[in-house]
Protein backbone atom coordinates (compact mmCIF):
# COMPACT_ATOMS: atom_id res chain seq x y z
CA UNK A 1 0.00 0.00 0.00
CA UNK A 2 1.77 3.13 -0.83
CA UNK A 3 1.51 6.56 -0.30
CA UNK A 4 2.78 8.48 -2.69
CA UNK A 5 6.11 9.90 -2.42
CA UNK A 6 7.19 13.34 -4.48
CA UNK A 7 11.33 13.27 -4.35
CA UNK A 8 13.30 16.35 -5.77
CA UNK A 9 16.98 15.82 -7.25
CA UNK A 10 18.12 19.38 -7.43
CA UNK A 11 21.04 19.69 -10.43
CA UNK A 12 22.97 22.13 -11.36
CA UNK A 13 20.59 23.00 -14.27
CA UNK A 14 17.41 21.26 -13.56
CA UNK A 15 15.31 19.54 -11.42
CA UNK A 16 14.05 15.83 -11.43
CA UNK A 17 11.24 15.11 -9.60
CA UNK A 18 10.08 11.92 -9.11
CA UNK A 19 6.57 10.35 -8.32
CA UNK A 20 5.78 7.01 -6.64
CA UNK A 21 2.11 5.84 -5.99
CA UNK A 22 -0.95 7.77 -6.61
CA UNK A 23 -1.63 11.81 -7.63
CA UNK A 24 -4.96 11.42 -6.56
CA UNK A 25 -7.19 14.37 -4.55
CA UNK A 26 -5.60 12.70 -1.61
CA UNK A 27 -1.81 13.45 -2.60
CA UNK A 28 -2.76 16.94 -4.59
CA UNK A 29 -1.67 19.29 -1.74
CA UNK A 30 1.03 17.91 -1.65
CA UNK A 31 2.20 17.99 -5.45
CA UNK A 32 1.07 21.48 -5.12
CA UNK A 33 3.46 22.37 -2.51
CA UNK A 34 6.42 21.43 -4.64
CA UNK A 35 5.65 22.87 -7.54
CA UNK A 36 4.87 26.09 -5.39
CA UNK A 37 8.42 25.27 -4.00
CA UNK A 38 9.77 24.88 -7.95
CA UNK A 39 8.54 28.10 -8.57
CA UNK A 40 9.30 30.28 -5.62
CA UNK A 41 13.17 29.14 -5.53
CA UNK A 42 13.06 30.09 -9.81
CA UNK A 43 13.69 25.97 -10.43
CA UNK A 44 12.04 26.70 -13.93
CA UNK A 45 13.33 23.51 -15.40
CA UNK A 46 11.81 19.98 -14.24
CA UNK A 47 11.87 16.52 -15.23
CA UNK A 48 9.08 14.80 -13.69
CA UNK A 49 10.09 10.67 -13.58
CA UNK A 50 6.83 8.94 -13.45
CA UNK A 51 8.06 5.35 -13.69
CA UNK A 52 6.66 4.55 -10.69
CA UNK A 53 3.29 6.36 -11.17
CA UNK A 54 -0.07 4.38 -10.81
CA UNK A 55 -2.68 7.09 -11.42
CA UNK A 56 -2.73 10.56 -11.92
CA UNK A 57 -6.34 12.36 -11.58
CA UNK A 58 -7.09 15.67 -13.95
CA UNK A 59 -6.47 18.28 -11.17
CA UNK A 60 -3.10 17.00 -10.88
CA UNK A 61 -2.71 16.55 -14.62
CA UNK A 62 -4.30 20.33 -14.53
CA UNK A 63 -1.48 21.57 -12.39
CA UNK A 64 1.37 19.83 -14.22
CA UNK A 65 -0.40 22.42 -17.51
CA UNK A 66 -0.35 25.00 -15.33
CA UNK A 67 3.55 24.64 -13.81
CA UNK A 68 4.65 23.83 -17.98
CA UNK A 69 3.06 26.90 -18.92
CA UNK A 70 4.58 29.59 -16.61
CA UNK A 71 7.94 27.95 -16.84
CA UNK A 72 7.94 28.37 -20.77
CA UNK A 73 7.67 31.95 -19.62
CA UNK A 74 10.91 31.81 -18.05
CA UNK A 75 12.63 29.33 -21.04
CA UNK A 76 11.76 26.45 -18.64
CA UNK A 77 9.66 23.33 -18.89
CA UNK A 78 8.13 20.93 -17.59
CA UNK A 79 8.84 17.30 -19.24
CA UNK A 80 7.46 14.08 -18.42
CA UNK A 81 9.08 10.68 -18.63
CA UNK A 82 8.24 7.30 -18.28
CA UNK A 83 4.96 6.89 -18.37
CA UNK A 84 2.98 3.90 -18.10
CA UNK A 85 1.08 3.06 -20.85
CA UNK A 86 -2.30 3.13 -18.77
CA UNK A 87 -1.21 6.67 -17.41
CA UNK A 88 0.18 7.97 -21.13
CA UNK A 89 -3.38 6.60 -22.64
CA UNK A 90 -5.35 8.64 -20.08
CA UNK A 91 -3.20 11.95 -21.57
CA UNK A 92 -3.74 11.04 -24.57
CA UNK A 93 -7.52 10.94 -24.57
CA UNK A 94 -7.57 14.16 -23.16
CA UNK A 95 -5.03 16.11 -25.67
CA UNK A 96 -2.70 16.48 -23.31
CA UNK A 97 0.09 14.71 -24.93
CA UNK A 98 -0.24 18.30 -27.57
CA UNK A 99 0.68 20.63 -24.44
CA UNK A 100 3.16 18.92 -22.03
CA UNK A 101 6.24 17.20 -23.63
CA UNK A 102 7.13 13.25 -22.90
CA UNK A 103 10.15 11.51 -23.15
CA UNK A 104 10.91 7.72 -22.29
CA UNK A 105 13.73 8.47 -20.57
CA UNK A 106 15.26 11.31 -17.98
CA UNK A 107 18.12 10.98 -20.43
CA UNK A 108 16.65 12.30 -23.16
CA UNK A 109 14.72 15.02 -21.36
CA UNK A 110 17.95 16.09 -19.55
CA UNK A 111 19.35 16.23 -22.79
CA UNK A 112 16.24 18.55 -25.20
CA UNK A 113 17.08 20.86 -21.57
CA UNK A 114 20.88 20.51 -22.36
CA UNK A 115 19.87 21.52 -26.20
CA UNK A 116 18.07 24.29 -25.41
CA UNK B 1 -27.49 -7.91 0.56
CA UNK B 2 -28.82 -6.08 -2.45
CA UNK B 3 -31.39 -7.86 -4.41
CA UNK B 4 -29.86 -7.25 -7.60
CA UNK B 5 -26.98 -9.65 -6.43
CA UNK B 6 -29.27 -12.81 -6.56
CA UNK B 7 -30.22 -11.69 -10.51
CA UNK B 8 -28.85 -14.40 -12.79
CA UNK B 9 -27.91 -12.14 -15.12
CA UNK B 10 -25.60 -10.22 -12.54
CA UNK B 11 -22.09 -11.27 -11.53
CA UNK B 12 -19.23 -10.60 -9.04
CA UNK B 13 -21.65 -8.27 -7.21
CA UNK B 14 -19.34 -6.38 -4.28
CA UNK B 15 -20.43 -3.41 -2.39
CA UNK B 16 -17.85 -1.14 -0.49
CA UNK B 17 -18.99 1.88 1.67
CA UNK B 18 -16.17 4.33 3.00
CA UNK B 19 -16.02 7.35 4.81
CA UNK B 20 -16.07 10.71 2.38
CA UNK B 21 -12.50 11.56 2.49
CA UNK B 22 -10.21 12.19 -0.12
CA UNK B 23 -8.15 9.03 1.46
CA UNK B 24 -10.48 6.35 0.72
CA UNK B 25 -10.59 6.77 -3.00
CA UNK B 26 -7.31 4.86 -3.12
CA UNK B 27 -9.13 1.45 -2.18
CA UNK B 28 -12.03 1.94 -4.51
CA UNK B 29 -9.99 2.59 -7.33
CA UNK B 30 -8.68 -0.76 -6.33
CA UNK B 31 -11.72 -2.29 -5.62
CA UNK B 32 -13.01 -1.10 -9.45
CA UNK B 33 -9.68 -1.96 -11.18
CA UNK B 34 -10.45 -6.19 -9.54
CA UNK B 35 -13.78 -5.83 -10.97
CA UNK B 36 -12.61 -4.82 -14.10
CA UNK B 37 -9.89 -7.41 -14.34
CA UNK B 38 -12.02 -10.23 -13.29
CA UNK B 39 -14.73 -9.18 -16.18
CA UNK B 40 -11.56 -9.13 -18.38
CA UNK B 41 -11.77 -5.73 -19.68
CA UNK B 42 -8.57 -3.90 -21.02
CA UNK B 43 -5.95 -2.65 -19.10
CA UNK B 44 -6.84 1.20 -20.89
CA UNK B 45 -10.94 0.78 -20.64
CA UNK B 46 -10.30 -0.37 -17.14
CA UNK B 47 -8.14 2.73 -16.69
CA UNK B 48 -10.85 5.02 -18.04
CA UNK B 49 -13.68 3.23 -15.90
CA UNK B 50 -11.23 3.93 -12.75
CA UNK B 51 -10.79 7.86 -13.59
CA UNK B 52 -14.42 8.33 -13.92
CA UNK B 53 -14.86 6.58 -10.74
CA UNK B 54 -12.51 8.67 -8.95
CA UNK B 55 -13.59 12.19 -10.60
CA UNK B 56 -17.10 11.43 -9.31
CA UNK B 57 -16.37 10.54 -6.04
CA UNK B 58 -13.94 13.50 -5.16
CA UNK B 59 -16.69 15.90 -6.73
CA UNK B 60 -19.27 13.96 -4.63
CA UNK B 61 -16.73 14.82 -1.38
CA UNK B 62 -16.17 18.31 -2.70
CA UNK B 63 -19.36 19.42 -3.48
CA UNK B 64 -22.24 17.14 -2.95
CA UNK B 65 -21.18 16.88 0.79
CA UNK B 66 -18.46 19.72 1.05
CA UNK B 67 -19.90 22.36 -0.28
CA UNK B 68 -23.72 22.61 1.42
CA UNK B 69 -24.77 25.00 3.66
CA UNK B 70 -27.49 23.08 5.11
CA UNK B 71 -25.20 21.44 8.40
CA UNK B 72 -27.89 18.40 8.72
CA UNK B 73 -26.19 17.35 5.14
CA UNK B 74 -22.57 15.65 6.42
CA UNK B 75 -20.57 13.95 5.19
CA UNK B 76 -20.74 11.02 7.86
CA UNK B 77 -22.95 9.13 5.11
CA UNK B 78 -20.70 8.34 2.95
CA UNK B 79 -20.51 6.76 -0.11
CA UNK B 80 -22.08 3.67 -1.05
CA UNK B 81 -20.37 1.91 -3.93
CA UNK B 82 -22.15 -0.71 -5.53
CA UNK B 83 -19.53 -3.24 -8.64
CA UNK B 84 -20.83 -5.79 -10.46
CA UNK B 85 -20.77 -6.82 -13.90
CA UNK B 86 -23.74 -7.40 -15.96
CA UNK B 87 -23.90 -9.92 -18.86
CA UNK B 88 -21.06 -7.77 -21.47
CA UNK B 89 -20.69 -4.50 -19.04
CA UNK B 90 -19.25 -3.52 -15.87
CA UNK B 91 -21.73 -1.41 -13.81
CA UNK B 92 -20.24 1.31 -11.05
CA UNK B 93 -23.48 2.68 -8.80
CA UNK B 94 -22.77 5.49 -6.30
CA UNK B 95 -24.60 6.91 -3.60
CA UNK B 96 -24.18 9.82 -1.50
CA UNK B 97 -26.91 11.65 0.87
CA UNK B 98 -25.19 15.26 0.06
CA UNK B 99 -27.12 17.79 -2.10
CA UNK B 100 -25.96 16.61 -5.01
CA UNK B 101 -27.06 18.82 -8.06
CA UNK B 102 -28.59 18.86 -11.51
CA UNK B 103 -26.74 16.90 -13.69
CA UNK B 104 -27.46 17.54 -17.11
CA UNK B 105 -27.50 21.44 -16.35
CA UNK B 106 -23.97 21.08 -15.39
CA UNK B 107 -21.95 20.85 -18.91
CA UNK B 108 -18.94 19.17 -19.56
CA UNK B 109 -15.95 21.28 -19.98
CA UNK B 110 -13.88 19.95 -23.02
CA UNK B 111 -9.98 19.93 -22.37
CA UNK B 112 -9.30 22.58 -24.86
CA UNK B 113 -11.77 24.65 -23.71
CA UNK B 114 -10.15 24.17 -20.56
CA UNK B 115 -7.05 24.91 -21.79
CA UNK B 116 -8.83 28.23 -23.12
CA UNK B 117 -10.31 29.11 -20.30
CA UNK B 118 -7.17 28.95 -18.49
CA UNK B 119 -8.47 25.94 -15.97
CA UNK B 120 -10.93 28.04 -14.12
CA UNK B 121 -12.99 24.80 -14.24
CA UNK B 122 -12.16 21.27 -14.09
CA UNK B 123 -12.41 18.29 -16.40
CA UNK B 124 -14.75 15.64 -13.80
CA UNK B 125 -17.50 16.06 -15.90
CA UNK B 126 -16.14 15.81 -19.03
CA UNK B 127 -14.03 12.47 -17.78
CA UNK B 128 -17.11 10.74 -16.46
CA UNK B 129 -19.31 11.64 -19.49
CA UNK B 130 -16.39 10.68 -22.09
CA UNK B 131 -14.95 7.67 -20.47
CA UNK B 132 -17.60 5.33 -20.11
CA UNK B 133 -20.15 4.17 -22.63
CA UNK B 134 -23.70 5.25 -20.30
CA UNK B 135 -24.31 7.64 -17.48
CA UNK B 136 -27.52 8.06 -15.40
CA UNK B 137 -27.53 10.12 -12.15
CA UNK B 138 -30.52 10.63 -9.90
CA UNK B 139 -30.72 13.33 -7.43
CA UNK B 140 -32.67 12.24 -4.05
CA UNK B 141 -33.69 8.45 -4.56
CA UNK B 142 -34.22 6.72 -1.08
CA UNK B 143 -30.68 5.50 -0.91
CA UNK B 144 -29.43 8.60 -1.83
CA UNK B 145 -28.30 10.57 -5.00
CA UNK B 146 -27.18 8.25 -7.31
CA UNK B 147 -24.66 8.04 -10.43
CA UNK B 148 -24.42 4.93 -12.62
CA UNK B 149 -21.10 4.44 -14.96
CA UNK B 150 -21.28 1.54 -17.86
CA UNK B 151 -18.21 0.71 -19.86
CA UNK B 152 -18.70 -2.19 -21.91
CA UNK B 153 -16.66 -5.07 -22.27
CA UNK B 154 -15.49 -5.70 -25.89
CA UNK C 1 -24.90 2.64 7.60
CA UNK C 2 -23.52 0.69 10.84
CA UNK C 3 -24.72 2.78 13.84
CA UNK C 4 -20.83 1.52 14.63
CA UNK C 5 -19.58 3.99 12.45
CA UNK C 6 -21.28 7.05 13.92
CA UNK C 7 -19.35 6.52 17.68
CA UNK C 8 -16.86 9.26 18.38
CA UNK C 9 -13.97 6.52 18.99
CA UNK C 10 -14.60 4.87 15.72
CA UNK C 11 -12.43 6.06 12.91
CA UNK C 12 -12.52 5.15 8.99
CA UNK C 13 -15.35 2.71 9.03
CA UNK C 14 -15.01 0.82 5.43
CA UNK C 15 -17.66 -1.76 4.75
CA UNK C 16 -17.10 -4.10 2.03
CA UNK C 17 -19.08 -7.21 0.72
CA UNK C 18 -17.86 -9.78 -1.31
CA UNK C 19 -19.11 -13.11 -3.22
CA UNK C 20 -18.10 -16.14 -1.27
CA UNK C 21 -15.33 -17.19 -3.86
CA UNK C 22 -11.40 -16.68 -3.59
CA UNK C 23 -10.95 -14.45 -6.31
CA UNK C 24 -12.29 -11.86 -4.27
CA UNK C 25 -9.62 -12.62 -1.08
CA UNK C 26 -7.68 -9.89 -3.08
CA UNK C 27 -9.70 -7.22 -3.03
CA UNK C 28 -10.55 -7.63 0.72
CA UNK C 29 -6.63 -7.98 1.54
CA UNK C 30 -5.79 -4.80 0.01
CA UNK C 31 -8.89 -3.24 2.12
CA UNK C 32 -7.34 -4.66 4.79
CA UNK C 33 -4.34 -3.42 3.87
CA UNK C 34 -5.07 0.13 3.19
CA UNK C 35 -6.88 0.56 6.52
CA UNK C 36 -3.98 -0.90 8.48
CA UNK C 37 -1.53 1.68 6.72
CA UNK C 38 -4.16 4.61 7.39
CA UNK C 39 -4.10 3.43 11.09
CA UNK C 40 -0.32 3.94 11.25
CA UNK C 41 0.33 -0.27 12.01
CA UNK C 42 3.96 -1.47 10.94
CA UNK C 43 4.46 -3.12 8.00
CA UNK C 44 4.96 -5.95 9.43
CA UNK C 45 1.86 -5.91 11.80
CA UNK C 46 -0.72 -5.13 8.86
CA UNK C 47 0.28 -8.15 7.18
CA UNK C 48 -0.29 -10.63 9.90
CA UNK C 49 -3.43 -9.00 9.99
CA UNK C 50 -4.02 -9.35 6.63
CA UNK C 51 -3.33 -13.41 6.73
CA UNK C 52 -5.30 -13.92 9.54
CA UNK C 53 -8.11 -12.20 7.58
CA UNK C 54 -7.51 -14.26 4.22
CA UNK C 55 -6.84 -17.51 6.27
CA UNK C 56 -10.49 -16.70 7.97
CA UNK C 57 -11.93 -15.97 4.67
CA UNK C 58 -10.93 -18.64 2.72
CA UNK C 59 -12.41 -20.62 5.56
CA UNK C 60 -15.36 -19.51 5.45
CA UNK C 61 -15.97 -20.24 1.91
CA UNK C 62 -14.30 -23.79 2.42
CA UNK C 63 -15.93 -24.63 5.56
CA UNK C 64 -18.92 -22.23 6.76
CA UNK C 65 -20.78 -22.14 3.03
CA UNK C 66 -18.75 -25.26 1.37
CA UNK C 67 -19.49 -28.09 3.66
CA UNK C 68 -22.68 -27.69 4.25
CA UNK C 69 -25.04 -30.61 3.81
CA UNK C 70 -28.40 -28.34 3.62
CA UNK C 71 -29.05 -27.32 0.65
CA UNK C 72 -30.75 -23.79 1.55
CA UNK C 73 -27.43 -22.37 2.41
CA UNK C 74 -25.58 -21.36 -0.37
CA UNK C 75 -22.45 -18.90 -0.62
CA UNK C 76 -25.30 -16.35 -2.48
CA UNK C 77 -24.96 -14.57 0.77
CA UNK C 78 -21.35 -13.65 0.58
CA UNK C 79 -18.74 -12.50 3.04
CA UNK C 80 -20.00 -9.09 4.70
CA UNK C 81 -16.68 -7.27 6.32
CA UNK C 82 -16.76 -4.47 8.39
CA UNK C 83 -12.94 -2.27 8.85
CA UNK C 84 -12.25 0.30 11.44
CA UNK C 85 -10.20 1.76 13.70
CA UNK C 86 -10.77 2.32 17.16
CA UNK C 87 -8.59 4.54 19.50
CA UNK C 88 -5.56 2.01 19.63
CA UNK C 89 -6.98 -0.89 17.31
CA UNK C 90 -7.40 -2.17 14.08
CA UNK C 91 -10.45 -4.10 13.93
CA UNK C 92 -11.69 -6.39 11.06
CA UNK C 93 -15.42 -7.97 11.45
CA UNK C 94 -16.31 -10.49 9.29
CA UNK C 95 -20.19 -11.97 8.73
CA UNK C 96 -21.22 -15.31 6.99
CA UNK C 97 -24.40 -16.77 6.71
CA UNK C 98 -23.39 -20.41 6.48
CA UNK C 99 -23.01 -23.06 8.61
CA UNK C 100 -20.72 -21.87 11.22
CA UNK C 101 -18.76 -23.97 13.58
CA UNK C 102 -17.78 -24.41 17.30
CA UNK C 103 -14.67 -22.32 17.53
CA UNK C 104 -13.42 -23.07 20.88
CA UNK C 105 -13.77 -26.86 20.10
CA UNK C 106 -11.27 -26.71 17.21
CA UNK C 107 -7.96 -26.42 18.71
CA UNK C 108 -5.04 -24.80 16.27
CA UNK C 109 -2.64 -27.32 14.96
CA UNK C 110 0.74 -25.34 15.78
CA UNK C 111 3.44 -25.37 13.09
CA UNK C 112 5.67 -28.07 14.63
CA UNK C 113 2.60 -30.68 14.66
CA UNK C 114 1.41 -29.50 11.51
CA UNK C 115 5.13 -30.71 10.29
CA UNK C 116 4.74 -33.59 12.38
CA UNK C 117 1.37 -35.10 11.18
CA UNK C 118 2.89 -34.24 7.78
CA UNK C 119 0.36 -31.76 7.25
CA UNK C 120 -3.21 -33.41 7.35
CA UNK C 121 -4.92 -30.40 8.99
CA UNK C 122 -4.29 -26.69 7.86
CA UNK C 123 -2.78 -23.48 9.70
CA UNK C 124 -5.56 -21.40 9.64
CA UNK C 125 -6.49 -21.81 13.14
CA UNK C 126 -3.08 -21.31 14.22
CA UNK C 127 -2.67 -18.21 12.37
CA UNK C 128 -6.22 -16.72 13.25
CA UNK C 129 -5.30 -17.40 16.95
CA UNK C 130 -1.18 -16.47 16.74
CA UNK C 131 -1.48 -13.18 14.32
CA UNK C 132 -3.83 -10.99 16.08
CA UNK C 133 -4.08 -9.20 19.91
CA UNK C 134 -8.04 -10.09 20.36
CA UNK C 135 -10.73 -13.18 18.46
CA UNK C 136 -13.93 -13.39 18.98
CA UNK C 137 -16.60 -15.89 17.47
CA UNK C 138 -19.86 -15.66 17.62
CA UNK C 139 -22.44 -18.39 15.89
CA UNK C 140 -25.84 -17.73 14.80
CA UNK C 141 -26.27 -13.65 15.49
CA UNK C 142 -29.01 -11.91 13.63
CA UNK C 143 -26.39 -10.84 10.83
CA UNK C 144 -24.76 -14.13 10.66
CA UNK C 145 -21.77 -15.49 11.93
CA UNK C 146 -19.33 -13.23 13.29
CA UNK C 147 -15.79 -13.53 13.71
CA UNK C 148 -13.87 -10.38 14.77
CA UNK C 149 -10.27 -9.62 14.79
CA UNK C 150 -8.45 -7.07 16.34
CA UNK C 151 -4.98 -5.92 15.80
CA UNK C 152 -3.13 -3.14 18.48
CA UNK C 153 -1.38 -0.31 17.26
CA UNK C 154 2.12 0.03 18.69
CA UNK D 1 -4.34 -5.39 -10.44
CA UNK D 2 -1.65 -8.34 -11.24
CA UNK D 3 -3.04 -12.14 -11.39
CA UNK D 4 -0.30 -14.29 -10.06
CA UNK D 5 2.02 -15.48 -12.56
CA UNK D 6 3.97 -19.05 -12.44
CA UNK D 7 7.07 -18.67 -15.11
CA UNK D 8 9.43 -21.70 -14.88
CA UNK D 9 12.59 -21.74 -16.84
CA UNK D 10 14.62 -24.73 -17.20
CA UNK D 11 18.45 -25.01 -16.54
CA UNK D 12 19.87 -28.26 -17.33
CA UNK D 13 20.54 -28.73 -13.29
CA UNK D 14 17.61 -27.30 -12.32
CA UNK D 15 15.09 -25.24 -12.50
CA UNK D 16 13.99 -21.92 -11.68
CA UNK D 17 10.21 -21.04 -11.05
CA UNK D 18 9.55 -17.39 -10.87
CA UNK D 19 6.60 -16.23 -8.60
CA UNK D 20 4.70 -13.52 -9.21
CA UNK D 21 1.42 -11.59 -7.45
CA UNK D 22 -0.09 -13.57 -5.01
CA UNK D 23 -0.21 -17.32 -4.31
CA UNK D 24 -3.73 -17.30 -2.28
CA UNK D 25 -6.40 -19.84 -2.40
CA UNK D 26 -7.76 -18.37 -5.78
CA UNK D 27 -3.97 -19.09 -7.61
CA UNK D 28 -3.42 -22.24 -5.61
CA UNK D 29 -4.38 -24.93 -7.91
CA UNK D 30 -2.24 -23.25 -10.33
CA UNK D 31 0.71 -23.40 -7.58
CA UNK D 32 0.04 -27.27 -7.03
CA UNK D 33 -0.28 -28.37 -10.79
CA UNK D 34 3.02 -26.65 -11.55
CA UNK D 35 4.73 -28.50 -8.61
CA UNK D 36 2.73 -31.82 -9.64
CA UNK D 37 4.75 -31.48 -13.02
CA UNK D 38 8.03 -30.66 -11.80
CA UNK D 39 7.59 -34.27 -9.73
CA UNK D 40 6.00 -35.99 -12.73
CA UNK D 41 9.18 -35.11 -14.78
CA UNK D 42 11.47 -36.04 -11.97
CA UNK D 43 12.42 -31.76 -11.67
CA UNK D 44 13.74 -32.32 -8.02
CA UNK D 45 16.15 -29.07 -8.07
CA UNK D 46 14.03 -25.90 -7.77
CA UNK D 47 15.18 -22.38 -7.02
CA UNK D 48 12.07 -20.73 -6.27
CA UNK D 49 12.48 -16.94 -7.32
CA UNK D 50 9.60 -14.87 -4.63
CA UNK D 51 10.64 -11.40 -5.66
CA UNK D 52 7.20 -10.65 -6.94
CA UNK D 53 5.34 -12.26 -4.68
CA UNK D 54 3.28 -10.23 -2.61
CA UNK D 55 1.26 -12.13 -0.52
CA UNK D 56 1.35 -16.43 0.09
CA UNK D 57 -1.45 -18.11 2.11
CA UNK D 58 -0.66 -20.77 4.53
CA UNK D 59 -1.80 -23.61 2.43
CA UNK D 60 0.59 -22.52 -0.82
CA UNK D 61 3.84 -22.46 1.94
CA UNK D 62 2.46 -26.39 3.02
CA UNK D 63 2.75 -27.32 -0.46
CA UNK D 64 6.07 -25.44 -0.78
CA UNK D 65 7.07 -27.15 2.00
CA UNK D 66 5.38 -30.51 1.21
CA UNK D 67 7.80 -30.47 -2.35
CA UNK D 68 11.24 -29.50 -0.62
CA UNK D 69 10.81 -32.84 1.82
CA UNK D 70 9.94 -34.80 -0.86
CA UNK D 71 12.83 -33.64 -3.31
CA UNK D 72 15.14 -34.08 -0.35
CA UNK D 73 14.20 -37.63 -0.42
CA UNK D 74 15.85 -37.67 -4.32
CA UNK D 75 18.64 -35.61 -3.46
CA UNK D 76 16.84 -32.36 -4.93
CA UNK D 77 15.72 -29.66 -2.86
CA UNK D 78 13.42 -26.34 -3.14
CA UNK D 79 15.52 -23.32 -2.15
CA UNK D 80 13.32 -19.56 -1.78
CA UNK D 81 15.06 -16.56 -2.72
CA UNK D 82 14.54 -12.86 -2.81
CA UNK D 83 11.47 -13.24 -0.45
CA UNK D 84 10.45 -9.57 0.86
CA UNK D 85 10.77 -8.57 4.41
CA UNK D 86 6.91 -8.95 4.73
CA UNK D 87 6.73 -12.70 3.67
CA UNK D 88 10.07 -13.10 5.57
CA UNK D 89 8.46 -12.25 8.42
CA UNK D 90 5.60 -14.17 8.32
CA UNK D 91 7.62 -17.50 7.38
CA UNK D 92 9.79 -16.68 10.44
CA UNK D 93 6.67 -16.45 12.42
CA UNK D 94 5.59 -19.82 11.49
CA UNK D 95 9.29 -21.35 11.79
CA UNK D 96 9.38 -22.62 8.57
CA UNK D 97 12.66 -20.50 7.90
CA UNK D 98 14.13 -24.10 9.86
CA UNK D 99 12.77 -26.29 7.41
CA UNK D 100 13.27 -24.29 4.09
CA UNK D 101 16.48 -22.80 2.55
CA UNK D 102 16.16 -19.37 2.02
CA UNK D 103 18.89 -17.71 -0.32
CA UNK D 104 18.88 -13.49 -1.10
CA UNK D 105 19.69 -14.64 -4.94
CA UNK D 106 19.24 -16.86 -7.56
CA UNK D 107 22.88 -17.09 -8.02
CA UNK D 108 23.39 -17.83 -4.60
CA UNK D 109 20.69 -20.77 -4.40
CA UNK D 110 22.56 -22.11 -7.74
CA UNK D 111 25.67 -21.98 -6.55
CA UNK D 112 24.96 -23.68 -3.08
CA UNK D 113 22.93 -26.29 -5.65
CA UNK D 114 25.90 -26.41 -7.59
CA UNK D 115 28.75 -27.27 -4.55
CA UNK D 116 25.81 -30.34 -4.08
N1 LIG E 1 -21.59 14.95 -7.10
C1 LIG E 1 -21.80 16.28 -7.22
N2 LIG E 1 -22.61 16.92 -6.34
C2 LIG E 1 -22.82 18.24 -6.44
N3 LIG E 1 -22.31 19.02 -7.40
C3 LIG E 1 -21.50 18.46 -8.31
C4 LIG E 1 -21.20 17.07 -8.27
N4 LIG E 1 -20.39 16.78 -9.31
C5 LIG E 1 -20.18 17.93 -9.96
N5 LIG E 1 -20.86 18.96 -9.39
C6 LIG E 1 -20.95 20.36 -9.89
O1 LIG E 1 -20.50 20.37 -11.23
C7 LIG E 1 -19.40 21.27 -11.40
C8 LIG E 1 -18.41 20.73 -12.44
O2 LIG E 1 -17.68 19.62 -11.95
P1 LIG E 1 -16.29 19.22 -12.60
O3 LIG E 1 -16.44 19.15 -14.08
O4 LIG E 1 -15.86 17.97 -11.94
O5 LIG E 1 -15.30 20.41 -12.28
P2 LIG E 1 -14.86 20.98 -10.84
O6 LIG E 1 -15.13 19.91 -9.83
O7 LIG E 1 -13.41 21.28 -10.98
O8 LIG E 1 -15.69 22.23 -10.63
C9 LIG E 1 -18.83 21.43 -10.01
O9 LIG E 1 -18.18 22.67 -9.85
C10 LIG E 1 -20.06 21.33 -9.13
O10 LIG E 1 -20.74 22.57 -9.06
N1 LIG F 1 -15.53 -20.33 9.27
C1 LIG F 1 -15.63 -21.67 9.53
N2 LIG F 1 -16.82 -22.28 9.40
C2 LIG F 1 -16.93 -23.61 9.65
N3 LIG F 1 -15.89 -24.39 10.00
C3 LIG F 1 -14.68 -23.85 10.15
C4 LIG F 1 -14.47 -22.45 9.90
N4 LIG F 1 -13.17 -22.18 10.13
C5 LIG F 1 -12.59 -23.34 10.48
N5 LIG F 1 -13.48 -24.35 10.50
C6 LIG F 1 -13.23 -25.76 10.93
O1 LIG F 1 -11.99 -25.77 11.62
C7 LIG F 1 -11.08 -26.69 11.01
C8 LIG F 1 -9.66 -26.18 11.11
O2 LIG F 1 -9.43 -25.07 10.28
P1 LIG F 1 -7.96 -24.70 9.80
O3 LIG F 1 -7.06 -24.64 10.99
O4 LIG F 1 -8.05 -23.45 9.00
O5 LIG F 1 -7.46 -25.90 8.89
P2 LIG F 1 -8.09 -26.47 7.55
O6 LIG F 1 -8.97 -25.38 6.98
O7 LIG F 1 -6.93 -26.79 6.67
O8 LIG F 1 -8.86 -27.70 7.95
C9 LIG F 1 -11.59 -26.85 9.59
O9 LIG F 1 -11.24 -28.08 9.05
C10 LIG F 1 -13.09 -26.71 9.78
O10 LIG F 1 -13.66 -27.95 10.18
Amino acid sequence: MRECTIKREEREQMDIVRLDGALDSYSFPRLESVLTELRENQRHRVVLDCKGLDYISSAALGALIGFARRAREQQGDMKLVKLSPKIYNIVELLGFHKILEIHSSVDEAVARFEAG
Amino acid sequence: MNAAAQHPDIHGFVTLHIPSQYGYLRVLRQSVMDTCARAGLSEFDAAQLEMAVDEACANIIEHSYGRSKDASIKGDAGIHVNLFQRKDQVVVEMYDHGQGFDFEEHESVDPEEYMDRGQERGLGMFIIRKFVDDVAYQRGTPKGNCLKLVKHIH
